[in-house]
């Protein structure tokens, strides 16, 4: 697909989303409003960005304990998901799960996942539903480069081998799981090249780079919907803010962040967008007013909005049967 | 009525169900071109061939994986775990997937599958393979747990927990396969939550499951023999557990025995025994007695097998353990 | 006498160990370079160096098998789980293999091995880091399960938990790591099998874990003042089980409370009552309670989360209930 | 190393060993003297030999449910084996294990297991605890191919290689894992070329000759033994019973069997040994018999013990502690 300035605004305008609603996210956790772990993607946004926009309301994706990006990309309501960390009755999972459970059935969104590697799978049975119904939909799994050490990663990767199904197992390589940094828990230079154990095609990509994030996974996405099998995508990137809020960071070697910020993947992409395809920085400011505008209806809905009561807790253990 | 095995009557539920509704589908290890390592998948791969019919490989935890995800997507997958020993390698899938997606997400999802999965020593299996684990699926909110224990329920309890909306593990004791039972040859179902009351009494209640109710049963009849009339009661789903026929039942009896092949500590029988005992503490005549197998893993060969499973002499003595001095006088 | 966190009474028990017996590793996600995720193995890595304080990669079945086969081939590895919600990736490992590899050799091994790990809800941890699942581990023979509730208990009994030829896992409650506690300067262990009398009293027995030692004290201190006299005790091993103390404290009160935070259906307050009406049925006074939670995955909102978790309130209340119009009269 | 009469005597005679202990198995199954499942690796014997060939006493190895023939090269007490199929109290599992778990720790028999893949990370602990002795101890984990579907697959592999661990992950590929083929579970070719998604090293081998098996494993654990941390070896061949007894076999191309037979690993060792290294037939036909004095004393050995007791199931379920 060429690339054109309505894709470039629209990657633009989730990466600002999920950056903004993030260091709201972070801020908000430090004043107390949010409990419980809290996993920021920032600096990573152009990967949720870049791959989503590729995909249509009825595909799949799952995701991680570090969702909050692939969600808003792949087009969740930012008040619910908001109203969600917050605790609240109005948020997606009425309180339920917090930051690691977001979901939304209707729009593809199968569950962040608070179990490393546990989406892999599940990203699987979605993609057999896919398969079935032969209009060429897609799962996406986002997974970072410690769950590919996980049991899950391998079986996931080898039954949708085995079945020839149509997925895109995505992995967010951001150097680091938890405070272990990739040379420490992984035997090989890249996740991609594991592909090759299932017969695979992998690829390798700039994930600070939204725009080549967008033109590569144009081309693999539309393979995969073409019935090809699965293919392993490894965006290389990193987050700036630690592994959880609160995480000291210690194990980061001096002035690493200050590396990875220097890759900004705003202020990259707002830099081809303003050489590259003349899109002037009002339309960019009028993209952020958008969005903090966005981000402040939720922060008001979500703050509004009325705390579960205690005895809700009993509820949506099962659902309804029809019996009949 | 047709005389079907336990293995054929499952089956026979599976045909039906996947010739009802195309969201059905199956999926396992050897369960296609093999019908399955206990036949019960037979002539299903010839009938619905193999984009309803999957082998898979030897993944347990993608295999639940891949209910979960299809399940969360539109089908109704019923996978297969060839042995419920072998849940520990999909643990997390049934655990922290399967159970709890749909309560984790405010009720964003329904999770319409199966896990078919075969249970039970006597087979002189090993401590791998003739396992009883129900206690700890029943103590997983989420999930609902079915112990059929012949062929009529199976088949009737194996439709209705495939067209349930939530996850249902449905356990098969493989020393039943071989046994047979009237089905009938018109559709039917079985509802969750129904215990059935396989044979009335007055004196003291049996509740047991799985091989255990014929074993009860036995029992039951050498005791009546003996002058003490016994009830059975066969709970055939566990989650949800039929709380009012068990108390009714003790209210009119007074006394308990829970038989079960799963260890004692820890066991169903636990949790029926305090759940009994909270309830309906001022109905009973005695203490509530568990007949269950002693804290070890399986043992292989027959004698110890043989020791360590329940068995109808162990259930008599249980029920005479509770009854003879207890104002209770022998005819 | 030195005030410790349980967090670290934890480390000061593995610097120990290690110091005492070369033999001792500890592996585990992230316990070695950051010092783990809650702090329990700070400094260790500089102390005993990369071979003996592992780094492994996020596969929880690895890092068990790590210690099965150590285990068996000489070492005493200490490996760390670091959510009990994650035992579902690593349960076969625990299930089958640790627990069930001595019986099933007819005891041609030792598993000498502790695998630590951490539970409990409170923390707004959402619905998969949240549980406690002791009830799981304790109906598995071949397994010690430890269940400290601070910080003395924890360094002696995880330096047993080391010292013992058998797997136990260990349990530390989340939501204890920052309680301090006395922990004296000269060596100790603490037996397994031996609960703790935290508190005596004649008239209701409260048996509770982990974190809910400290709430039923609270709630003991409450009831004394309305003049009920609560014993309270500590199992503090829940396999082995010290069911004696129990038994001695239920003859002399007559009355049992349980309280745990795990789910109340299945959980191990089931099996305490069973096995007490089996054996002192003649001397209960009225239904034992359970205090325990509801049946539902561990939900992440505070309001929900503090619904989900017993309390000293709900303590009270069972106590009440059992005490009240049941041949006992208020002070 | 160089092969010698010597080797090749004692290879021979450990895979008439599994060869004919299993042959006396499969009767005595069918004469109803051993109960439960059976899984016979009869055909395969040249892997176990061959490899084992090469280990010391204290190297350790984990085994699978089809692991008589691992069990014997390792060195196991026929007696001891055969009396545990039977269920005996002298057995090597007092009767508590059966075929699935016959295991000698004092020779470094970590066990065969009844659960698919849970050897190999195993193994790897084992070969934690070779390599903290520092003496060139190692361990071989035997798998199927089957196994290479499992998660616990993937981590040992993935574990061992970030440890460098002394450790020969051993695919025995008999072409079926169960009911189900190769083909129809298995994405690529070999399960050798996995290795790669480990940075480790890969090897074919002809299962059927043993000569090649003990020739390549030579030097192949040699280099694990100098500490060069893992590799896999995968080894080609086929079972020429059922997967277990009782089997019909309905899943197997007609005359596929009678191929495999044409390559009998014996046989062709026979060959080997009496045209290339002029062993004559009395010194094969006097391995022979002595297999079979030891088998038949193994069997009167194992009918003449006494079962267990009933109540000898509540032992061995806990080590006693010195609580020292
Ligand atoms: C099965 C399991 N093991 C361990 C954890 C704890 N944990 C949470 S995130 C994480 C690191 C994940 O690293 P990676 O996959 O690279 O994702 P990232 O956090 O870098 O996005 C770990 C170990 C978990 N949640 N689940
Ligand atoms: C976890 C687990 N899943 C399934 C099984 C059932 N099972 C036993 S052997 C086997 C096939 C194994 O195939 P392979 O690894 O190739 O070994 P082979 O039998 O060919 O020697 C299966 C599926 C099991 N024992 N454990
Ligand atoms: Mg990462
Ligand atoms: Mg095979």
């Amino acid at each position: 697909m060429e690339v054109n300035k309505q894709h470039l605004l629209g990657i633009y305008q989730t990466m600002v989303m999920i950056r903004r609603f993030e260091e709201r996210m972070s801020q908000l956790f430090a004043s107390g409003h949010i409990p419980g772990f809290l996993h920021l993607s920032i600096g990573q946004e152009a990967v949720a960005a870049g791959v989503c926009a590729h995909l249509r309301e009825n595909d799949y994706i799952t995701s991680t304990h570090r969702g909050h990006g692939h969600c808003i990309a792949k087009g969740a309501n930012v008040k619910k998901m908001m109203a969600e960390l917050f605790g609240k009755q109005t948020g997606y999972c009425k309180g339920k799960g917090g930051s690691m459970h977001v979901a939304d059935v209707d729009i593809g969104i199968l569950g962040a996942n608070g179990i490393v590697g546990a989406g892999l799978p599940i990203a699987v049975g979605a993609a057999l539903s896919a398969k079935s119904q032969g209009n060429g939909q897609v799962a996406v799994s986002f997974f970072g480069e410690g769950a590919s050490g996980s049991g899950y990663f391998h079986e996931a990767l080898n039954m949708a081998a085995v079945l020839k199904l149509p997925i895109i197992f995505l992995c967010e390589s951001n150097q680091y799981a938890e405070f272990t940094s990739r040379s420490t828990h992984l035997p090989v230079l890249t996740v991609a090249e594991r592909s090759k154990a299932y017969g695979l095609e992998g690829f390798c990509v700039d994930g600070n780079n939204a725009l080549e994030v967008f033109e590569k996974l144009s081309f693999i996405i539309e393979t995969v919907r073409a019935g090809n099998g699965p293919v392993i995508v490894e965006c290389f990137t990193n987050r700036w803010t630690g592994h959880y809020e609160g995480d000291p960071q210690r194990y980061r070697p001096e002035g690493e962040v200050q590396e990875w910020k220097k890759k900004d993947p705003i202020l990259a992409l707002e830099k081809v967008m303003t050489n590259q395809y003349k899109i002037v920085n009002p339309q960019l400011e009028e993209i952020r007013k958008f969005v903090e505008k966005e981000l402040d209806e939720a922060e008001q809905f979500s703050k509004n909005s009325p705390l579960p009561q205690g005895e809700e807790t009993l509820e949506d253990v099962y659902a309804a049967t029809s019996g009949r | 009525m047709a005389l079907l095995r336990f293995n054929q009557a499952i089956n026979a539920a599976l045909k039906e169900e996947m010739t009802l509704n195309p969201q059905v589908f199956i999926a396992g290890e050897d369960i296609g071109a093999s019908g399955g390592s206990f036949g019960v998948t037979k002539g299903l791969l010839k009938e619905f061939g193999g984009s309803r019919v999957i082998d898979t490989p030897i993944s347990e935890g993608a295999i639940v994986g891949l209910a979960v995800g299809s399940a969360a997507s539109g089908l109704r997958p019923v996978v297969e775990i060839m042995f419920i020993d072998f849940i520990g390698v999909c643990f997390d899938m049934i655990l922290n997937q399967a159970a709890k997606m749909r309560y984790m997400t405010g009720g964003n999802m329904n999770l319409p599958l199966v896990i078919r999965t075969q249970s039970g020593a006597g087979s002189n299996a090993g401590p791998q393979h003739s396992q009883s684990l129900e206690a700890m699926l029943m103590h997983i909110p989420g999930l609902k747990v079915v112990m059929p224990s012949n062929s009529y329920d199976a088949k009737g309890l194996l439709k209705t927990a495939i067209r349930d909306e939530n996850p249902v593990i449905f356990i098969e004791n493989k020393m039943l396969y071989g046994s047979k039972g009237e089905v009938p040859d018109e559709e039917y179902t079985i509802p969750f939550g129904k215990a059935k009351v396989v044979k009335e009494g007055n004196d003291v209640t049996i509740v047991a499951l799985g091989q255990m109710v014929p074993k009860a049963l036995l029992a039951a009849n050498e005791l009546d023999k003996k002058g003490i009339s016994t009830e059975v009661i066969d709970p055939r789903t566990i989650t949800p557990l039929d709380k009012d026929s068990i108390l009714q039942s003790v209210i009119k009896t007074g006394r308990l025995v829970i038989v079960h092949e799963a260890v004692k500590i820890g066991g169903i029988g636990a949790e029926i025994t305090a759940m009994v005992q909270e309830e309906a503490f001022d109905y009973l005549d005695a203490p509530i007695q568990r007949v269950a197998a002693p804290f070890t893993p399986v043992p292989y060969s027959k004698p110890l097998e043989d020791y360590y499973l329940p068995n109808e002499n162990k259930i008599i003595e249980a029920v005479m353990r509770i009854c003879v001095g207890r104002q209770f006088a022998l005819s």
